[in-house]
């Protein structure tokens, strides 16, 4: 592996129909960054949480806007970046529930954020609403 | 391409059996929870979800387990989980599911669960 | 479908380890545009072999350039367009060479032009050398 | 991720078998001419390429068969291609290799081949 940075880039419409096709463009990128099997999956879980979230709630399931994901590795970290243009939120507002209250409660949804923030080394928001919503994620490269 | 999404579903007893197969995330978790409303609403609250075909699941799709389960387990029922992948069960256990849900290695260990002691007793036609 | 146009867009280092990961870009996004199997087998080859040409002759084989493939689609038609910054050509200065002609000069390059054109049922260059050089491919959304 | 490539290679009596596996593009070519380079520098001029197991060719795999079948005919060999899946087929196809290539449905006929009158009869060691 070179010491070179790569950067890759895919656009695609804000639609849970493209979810798929970003989860390929993950897990191509993490295995080429040298990810083992395991790092690669809570990759893909991460992003595929990332842009759903962005996909139903910065947009509202508005099919017209773009998702933009950023990724880069050298040989020590991969950046993954999720993009969007949409409403914002405050992400210290969003209180992380227990599974079991979760349950409780009937809810269907409540578990994205936090799975982000387990399966990722690094997370961190960036709002602007509006003008340019920012979710920086990064994984170490784990050497075998 | 990934493999699409596909669902079916059958009886073993009074017990309806869906099986997943694909992946399982924000754009086909909908699928899954139609089907399972529709098994309440056929009046079958013993349920077996099968996941053996299935190779992906984000949280849309463990959100559809997480919403069912309580009334269910209200109407004497539950929803048993069998066969998982090792990457489905690793993001099933992150987030403490084995701790909450019922999960078994097979499909006939998953049925065979709700005739046990501690599982509901009322049959259903 | 709706008739909403869709675009996607894939930048990658310029090079030939990233040629899987467009291919399955464009598969998804032909299956997406409702192309049958064959016709995305077609499309994933006119735009790996597009690709291919870009990363050894425009960049030659230089992986700190990118390869840009951009795809949009309607009910009817579906456009890729594969940009770089390279070099340049003259395409109709290539001329075609029969495959036994090929085989007797023990070539083994030459047939990725040919390809491209028999498989996209648009195909046209546009080429500005060191600034913007496109190649624009279209295919048809058959009914079925 | 797609399946990776990979290559192995056999013999079969004289003949050289080599098993193409996943996809031949510009990026796995090299080692699939390096693996032919290898059998003419080992004195095997008689290959079949089973591609049985081949998803994906592209033309930088083509020209591999296009730069060696010419000099292995001229030593009195040549490559026989065998169990194409449908897509390489008819990316085979559409360029004319099939006027030029001899490509058959099974391994065992592809190696048979070798005998038949019409084919070359120099045998190696
Ligand atoms: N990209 C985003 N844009 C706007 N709001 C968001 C975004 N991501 C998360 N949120 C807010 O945070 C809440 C919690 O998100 P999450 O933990 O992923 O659970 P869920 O998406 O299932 O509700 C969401 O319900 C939403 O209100
Ligand atoms: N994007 C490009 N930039 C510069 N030159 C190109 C490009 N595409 C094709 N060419 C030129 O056209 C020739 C024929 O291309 P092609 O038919 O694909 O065969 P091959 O790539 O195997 O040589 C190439 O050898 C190259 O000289």
């Amino acid at each position: 592996m070179t010491a070179l940075e790569r950067k890759f880039t895919l656009h695609v419409p804000s639609s849970t129909e493209n979810l798929a096709m970003i989860r390929e463009f993950v897990s191509n990128i993490g295995t080429q960054a040298g990810l083992d099997a395991r790092d690669v999956g809570k990759l893909e879980l991460a992003v595929d949480e990332a842009c759903a979230n962005v996909i139903e709630h910065a947009y509202g399931n508005d099919t017209s806007k773009d998702v933009v994901i950023r990724a880069t590795f050298d040989a020590d970290e991969l950046h993954i970046d999720v993009e969007d243009t949409g409403r914002g939120f405050d992400p210290t507002a969003v209180k992380s529930e227990e599974l079991d209250k979760l349950v409780a409660a009937r809810k269907s949804g409540g578990l994205g954020m936090r799975l982000i923030k387990t399966l990722m080394d690094e997370v961190r928001y960036e709002i602007e609403p509006g003008r340019k919503n920012e979710l920086h994620m990064m994984k170490r490269i784990r050497k075998a | 391409m990934p493999n699409p999404f596909a669902l079916t579903k059958s009886m073993e007893g009074d017990v309806a059996v869906i099986s997943l197969d694909g992946y399982l995330d924000a754009h086909t978790a909908p699928q899954f929870e139609a089907a399972i409303q529709d098994e309440m609403d056929g009046g079958h609250t013993r349920i077996v979800v099968d996941c053996a075909p299935l190779t992906y699941i984000s949280s849309a799709g463990l959100g559809v387990f997480m919403s069912f389960v309580e009334e269910l387990r209200e109407q004497d029922g539950d929803i048993k989980i069998c066969a998982l992948q090792p990457k489905v069960q690793s993001t099933f256990e992150v987030l403490g599911f084995a701790e909450i849900f019922d999960i078994c290695d097979t499909r006939q260990e998953a049925v065979a669960r709700f005739d046990e002691p501690h599982a509901a007793t009322v049959g259903e036609g």
